[in-house]
């Protein structure tokens, strides 16, 4: 176990923790924006990535142009992902049917995809090339190697964070979406349009899962069972504490690292241990790190 | 409030005619679900059945839909090209073969499914088993139950040690293809201390124990830590990588289906890991060449079939399906056209096509028999083959470097 | 004989907000008892507190002479303290016998395994018959619970906390959105159950003809503390209930 | 004052022929594979009631019936394919799973209810991870990956089925069982707490109902009976692989109990037998098979959230409301005087 295992297996752990990070994220803003659990999130992020890869592969636009393609792509998914799993059943009396129905659309995600873009899984030219060799760009610091894909990952998901919390912190339409979470009705008294700030919230969240998509497609092959992830990013959620968007990034990259390091020992009991760590985390802080008891008023 | 329960009611009559169906995608035959006792529906009728005296099926269970679709593909073109070769030349013992397919999709459930229906089929008098090893041993019960001698399509050594009499593999099982990899990665890549990568489903776990059987019988230990398990579906291989690169491996062996194989290439080149490495026949498929591209090259593998086979029986099959479908041929296509043949072989033996025990009993009789994939002769554990191919993977194709016997 | 529920010192904080400061009163069995004060005193805070929905943080509260403060909400229920909320809480997908039966379910205490074999509790039928021949309105038992108007659960709701032979009953202000013929049935009915049955109860009410013609004793709460106790009569002439109700006219005061 | 209605009520009567031509109608109609389909979507149903106990009563969403298949399942597989060295009798194994499970089940819920409401689902999305983890990798106790086969089918009193026929037959008598013993529960103390607690656990508490132990007995309930529907899977396709308890089984399930209506005893029954066999039903459409399941269920929660069953019972009541309406037109007098 010498320095360059721990420090690739670090880097590695941080920057699928950073993916988790923006799952996690999305998942957050949703609970508290719509009280919606996405099971489709992680459908969401798949999507992403085969947007992406479809916009740079099969029609070979360059960089400048793909981006604000993408971006469109997912305005638009975004959009119409909102009007077809939530907004028919935003006031619906029984609150299990929303959390069903993001599972339907989870498998209708999955399917769409196959049919647009075929069942087999297509590969994807990586981001940062190494101009001499064509190979994947590395960095090499003394002995340890650090794909360069890894660092992009890190720095795009940390701009991320930072864009998200600007947001909500500094900006007013961020308070508008929160005033619109905390209570709707009160929101729409105040002539704050709710039905746009839960759009841009499903933008927001599409974008997020998206760009995760885009970061992980040239490290694994872009198929429809990228959904999978997503259970990690659930975990993150949840040891990160009720509904704040700091602990669900700060779990999430609990959870990645932790998967990263438990390769060592037991590698196919990978699963295992991460669910491992979040159940014990539940025994001993069932409002998760930075959660506070929150009692329900009368 | 009218309206909405009017439209409330008439989506109820068409929600409960299209929704709902359970995660198992089900078997499908081109023909409607028939009751099982009548016979076949005939799914691919041959040219005219004129100068034939009635006429003998054969199943072929295979994925034609689901993610392992391009499996299902070759399959299905490898058993057609069986029945127009055979049936060109005047059917077997005289009768016209047919065929019937079933879907098994890409889980057990289904593939179960798919078997128990085609052996019910009451004209079925012998099938093509799922291409996976764990879908095999789940329907071997029903083989022995229905006594209907069966071709599996995976290479697991514990298909066979069931101790079923009607089970059969034509494909080079686990156990002997861990010898030949055991062999060729220490003989013809020199590799003293390798790292082993294996998929934890049961193809992988099994011929990862028979490799290192065999590596143990050659004097090579391999500890614990340089074992590495990964779940069939895993897409991050980065942290194994990094361990087997920082530590004293001197080679790396890789054992798993196409699909991980592919993604296993990307990483490791990505990863700028320059050791020998060896892996099981799915290295050298055309999936995972395809999908890994570039990366896929240096690569050796102890596969059972490559296109550009060295034997005459090889290259034919390899020839005719190129100029049938125009495409590289596959293991799996060759694998049931061997299959299908050994069959005939039994018929003409046993002098029956309807007699499922005497066929039965007359594969037992088959003694090199020279087929594209391999020459075939019967041993008790029901592996016909005796031989697979040792390739190198050179600019995108599987180029064939020499063949390793087990007798 | 010793009060039915007996408040010393309790006191509690939300952050900056006091919602209860030092209050300190008691209730006698069979005695109805005013809890009032203007918007935002403290009322329903001091209910959950008794009822053990929030955990005071200084000071006890004794049901019967026994402290219960921190014994839990459902515990505090089966020894006999019965509430109903502002906004009535019904089952909403199930019929209204089910929600009565919720009531029968606490006052019988069978464990879930005895009410399961069907041994059938104490008689349901006439005991609910009793009690609805004071309210004017019948229903059928197999309709949903949302068929009824809102006065309607108001009443329900009270019937059912009487169901659960309560020894003290926290009404939280039954006479919002009633009529008055409603308000009149709801009287009778308190009044029915502190006589007959000996229940306690504290009633929380903004209509002050129902609080001056039912209470024998009353408590004025003013942010989280207590300004005035006594009877109708008294309290109607205090100074600081008037003042903490309608404000002090500025002039009129310096004179 | 309405008379209370006797406990029969007629509708619980139709119910009761429909099963009985049912019974009697389908072995006839079809034999050996789609039966075999059958006989998955009964026990799949007895999972799918442990289901409408925890969610349709409760309120609470849970995905860990699948762990407690799994569980039922390898004990079973376990005992009954004497791999352990020893052979257990298949009636006996029954008993056993039913008295494990409860007290599996029992320290699970007591640990994940230490959660409430989103978190306990993703608590239980977490049990089912594990538990498929180590139903895939752990050899000595699970097979591994090839899984254990040849379980021995399921011997009571010295009989045992030998077809899919006369498994159908033994299954529809457990799941009648099992669904008279839900409908019991949906009418005693138990299922009224569990309805309050789902409406507002608040107002449930002040009724003297302890919430936390309500819901756990409530996943146990639910645990037992998935317990139960694995062993009978065991039992019924001798074979068992970890492939079965995967989380995507573990949405089928929630489907199967919305679909039927998941506070609907009858309906749940539907439910589950609808979603095994549409499959089998939509031969052609293959390719596009998921697409319409994932729309579908859209569909389902946007119009009829409370499933079939739910529509019907609308359906029902606003007849009856006509009939009532209709009698008070014409019999005016008589309400008169009865003030």
């Amino acid at each position: 176990m010498n320095i360059n295992t721990i420090v690739s297996l670090a880097v590695n752990g941080i920057s699928m923790g950073m993916i988790y990070a923006l799952m996690a994220m999305g998942l957050i803003l949703l609970i508290r924006a719509i009280g919606v659990m996405n099971f489709a999130q992680g459908d969401l992020l798949m999507f992403g990535a085969f947007i992406t890869c479809w916009l740079t592969v099969d029609l070979k636009l360059p960089l400048w142009a793909m981006i604000p393609l993408s971006i469109v792509c997912f305005v638009v998914v975004g959009i119409i992902f909102m009007f077809t799993a939530y907004w028919p059943l935003r006031n619906a009396s029984y609150p299990a049917a929303t959390v069903i129905s993001t599972m339907g659309a989870a498998m209708a995600l999955k399917e769409i995809a196959t049919l647009i873009w075929g069942s087999l899984p297509r590969s994807m030219p990586p981001l940062m090339k190494n101009p001499a060799t064509g190979k994947v760009a590395v960095l090499k610091i003394g002995s340890i190697t650090i794909q360069w894909q890894f660092i992009l990952t890190i720095i795009v998901g940390s701009v991320f964070i930072y864009l998200v919390f600007v947001l909500f912190d500094k900006l007013y339409a961020g308070r508008m979406m929160q005033a619109a979470a905390q209570d709707k009705y009160a929101a729409e008294l105040l002539g704050i349009p709710t039905i746009l700030t839960t759009m841009a919230t499903y933008v927001i969240v599409v974008a997020l899962a998206s760009t995760g998509g885009y970061m992980i497609a040239p490290i694994f092959m872009v198929s429809n069972t990228l959904g999978t992830l997503q259970l990690r990013a659930f975990a993150g959620v949840v040891i990160g504490g009720f509904g704040n968007i700091k602990g669900a990034i700060l779990g999430s990259l609990l959870i990645g690292v932790v998967e990263a390091f438990s390769t060592i020992q037991f590698s196919q009991y990978k699963d295992a241990v991460v669910f491992l760590v979040l159940i014990v985390f539940l025994l001993v802080r069932p409002q998760g790190l930075f959660g506070e008891k929150i009692a329900d008023k009368a | 409030m009218k309206t909405r329960r009017l439209i409330a009611f008439t989506m109820a009559i068409a929600m409960t005619a299209l929704a709902g169906c359970s995660t198992t995608a089900p078997t499908q035959t081109q023909a409607p679900a028939s009751a099982s006792s009548e016979a076949a529906p005939q799914a691919s009728t041959g040219n005219a059945s004129a100068g034939f005296d009635g006429s003998v099926t054969f199943g072929v269970v295979a994925p034609i839909t689901g993610t392992n679709k391009m499996v299902g593909e070759y399959v299905v073109n490898g058993a057609k090209l069986a029945l127009k070769d055979i049936n060109a030349a005047g059917g077997i013992n005289g009768k016209e073969l047919k065929l019937v397919f079933e879907d098994e999709v890409d889980n057990q459930q289904a593939s179960v499914n798919a078997m128990v229906k085609i052996m019910n089929y009451s004209d079925v008098v012998s099938f093509f088993g799922s291409t996976y090893s764990a879908n095999c041993i789940a329907a071997s019960p029903n083989v022995l139950e229905k006594k209907i001698p069966m071709f599996a399509g995976g290479s697991s050594a514990n298909i066979p040690k069931k101790g079923n009499p009607y089970v059969w593999q034509d494909r080079m099982t686990d156990d002997q293809s861990g010898v030949l990899l055991a062999k060729a990665a220490t003989e013809n890549l020199k590799i003293k201390n390798p790292a082993i990568l294996y998929s934890t489903e049961s193809f992988g776990t099994g011929l990862r124990d028979q490799t290192i059987n065999a590596l143990k019988a050659l004097g090579i230990v391999v500890p614990e830590k340089n074992q590495y398990g990964f779940v069939n579906d895993e897409k991050n291989f980065a942290p194994m990588i990094s361990q087997i690169q920082n530590s004293d491996v001197d080679g790396l062996i890789a054992i798993g289906n196409q699909m991980p194989a592919a993604v296993i290439c990307q990483q490791i080149d990505a990863a700028g890991l320059t050791i020998p490495m060896i892996g099981s026949s799915s290295w050298a498929s055309a999936v995972c060449r395809q999908n890994a591209g570039a990366s896929a090259d240096g690569w050796y593998a102890v596969a059972d079939w490559t296109v550009e086979v060295s034997t005459d029986e090889g290259k034919t099959f390899a020839k005719e399906y190129k100029d049938t479908y125009n495409a590289d041929s596959d293991m799996p296509a060759v694998a049931v056209y061997d299959s299908i043949m050994l069959f005939k072989k039994a018929c003409e033996i046993a002098k029956t096509t309807a007699d499922k025990e005497a066929i039965n009993n007359a594969l037992k009789e088959i003694k090199d028999y020279k087929g594209a994939m391999s020459t075939y002769t019967y041993s008790e554990n029901h592996c016909f083959s005796t031989s697979q191919f040792l390739t190198v993977n050179k600019d995108g194709l599987a180029t064939m470097v020499g063949t390793v016997k087990t007798r | 004989m010793n009060p039915i529920l007996r408040l010393d010192k309790v006191c509690k904080r939300f952050g900056g907000v006091i919602a209860a400061d030092d209050v300190t009163f008691s209730v006698m069995p069979g005695e109805i008892h005013g809890l009032i004060g203007p918007n935002g005193a403290g009322k329903s805070t001091l209910m959950n507190l008794i009822s053990g929905i929030y955990i005071p943080d200084s000071g006890s509260i004794f049901l019967d002479e026994k402290d219960i403060s921190n014994v839990p909400s459902h515990m505090r229920a089966r020894m006999g303290i019965g509430r109903t909320f502002q906004t009535p809480r019904f089952l909403q997908r199930s019929s209204i016998r089910d929600n009565l039966l919720l009531g029968t379910d606490l006052a019988n205490q069978m464990g879930y395994l005895k009410s399961y074999f069907g041994k059938k509790g104490s008689n349901f039928e006439e005991e609910l018959d009793r009690l609805m021949k004071y309210l004017d309105f019948t229903f059928d038992w197999e309709e949903d619970i949302n068929g009824l108007a809102y006065g309607q659960r108001k009443q329900l709701e009270i019937v059912r906390s009487m169901l659960t032979h309560p020894k003290i009953m926290l009404v939280d202000e039954p006479a919002a959105g009633l009529n008055n013929k409603e308000i009149d049935d709801v009287m009778a009915l308190l009044n029915f159950a502190a006589k007959q049955f000996g229940i306690g109860v504290l009633l929380i009410e903004h209509s002050m003809d129902m609080i001056m013609n039912i209470c024998e004793d009353i408590v004025v709460i003013c942010f989280g503390k207590v300004i005035a106790m006594g009877g109708p009569s008294k309290i109607s002439c205090d100074e600081a209930v008037i003042e903490a109700y309608l404000g002090r006219d500025l002039d009129a005061s310096n004179s | 004052m309405k008379k209370m209605k006797s406990y029969i009520k007629p509708s619980s009567f139709l119910i009761f022929i429909a099963l009985a031509i049912f019974v009697a109608l389908v072995p006839a109609v079809n034999q050996g594979y789609s039966m075999m389909i059958l006989n998955l979507g009964l026990i799949y149903s007895i999972a799918t009631y442990g289901l409408s106990v925890m969610l349709g009563l409760g309120g609470q969403l849970s995905f860990a019936a699948v762990s407690f298949m799994g569980l039922g399942a390898y004990f079973t597989a376990n005992l009954c394919s004497g791999r352990l060295g020893f052979w257990v009798d298949t009636s006996l194994t029954l008993v056993l799973v039913l008295i494990i499970s409860t007290v599996v089940a029992f320290l699970i819920g007591m640990i994940l209810f230490r959660l409430s409401g989103t978190y306990f689902t993703f608590g239980t999305i977490g049990l089912v991870q594990v538990t498929w983890s180590f139903y895939l990798s752990y050899k000595p106790l699970f097979g591994g990956p090839d899984g254990i086969s040849n379980v021995a089918t399921l011997r009571i009193f010295g009989w045992s089925p030998v077809d899919y026929n006369q498994w159908f037959y033994v299954l529809v008598v457990i799941v009648l069982i099992v669904a008279i013993l839900v409908e019991r529960i949906r009418r005693s103390q138990l299922g009224r707490s569990l309805s309050a607690i789902r409406d507002n656990e608040i107002a449930a508490q002040t009724l003297g109902i302890n919430v936390y132990m309500t819901k756990v007995i409530a996943f146990t309930i639910a645990g037992v009976l998935a317990a139960l529907a694995g062993s009978l899977y065991a039992m019924h396709s001798q074979f068992v692989s970890s492939d079965m308890f995967t989380f995507e089984r573990a949405t089928s399930y929630i489907i199967m109990a919305m679909l039927g209506g998941v506070n609907n005893t009858f309906g749940v029954f539907v439910g589950s037998v609808l979603v095994t066999m549409l499959p089998e039903w939509l031969r052609g459409m293959q390719r596009y098979l998921q697409l319409i399941y994932g729309v579908g269920v859209i569909l389902l929660m946007v119009f009829m959230p409370m499933g079939l069953a739910g529509l019907a019972g609308n359906f029902g009541k606003s007849i009856k409301r006509k009939l009532r309406s209709a009698a008070v037109k014409n019999a005016p007098a008589e309400k008169e005087d009865a003030k």
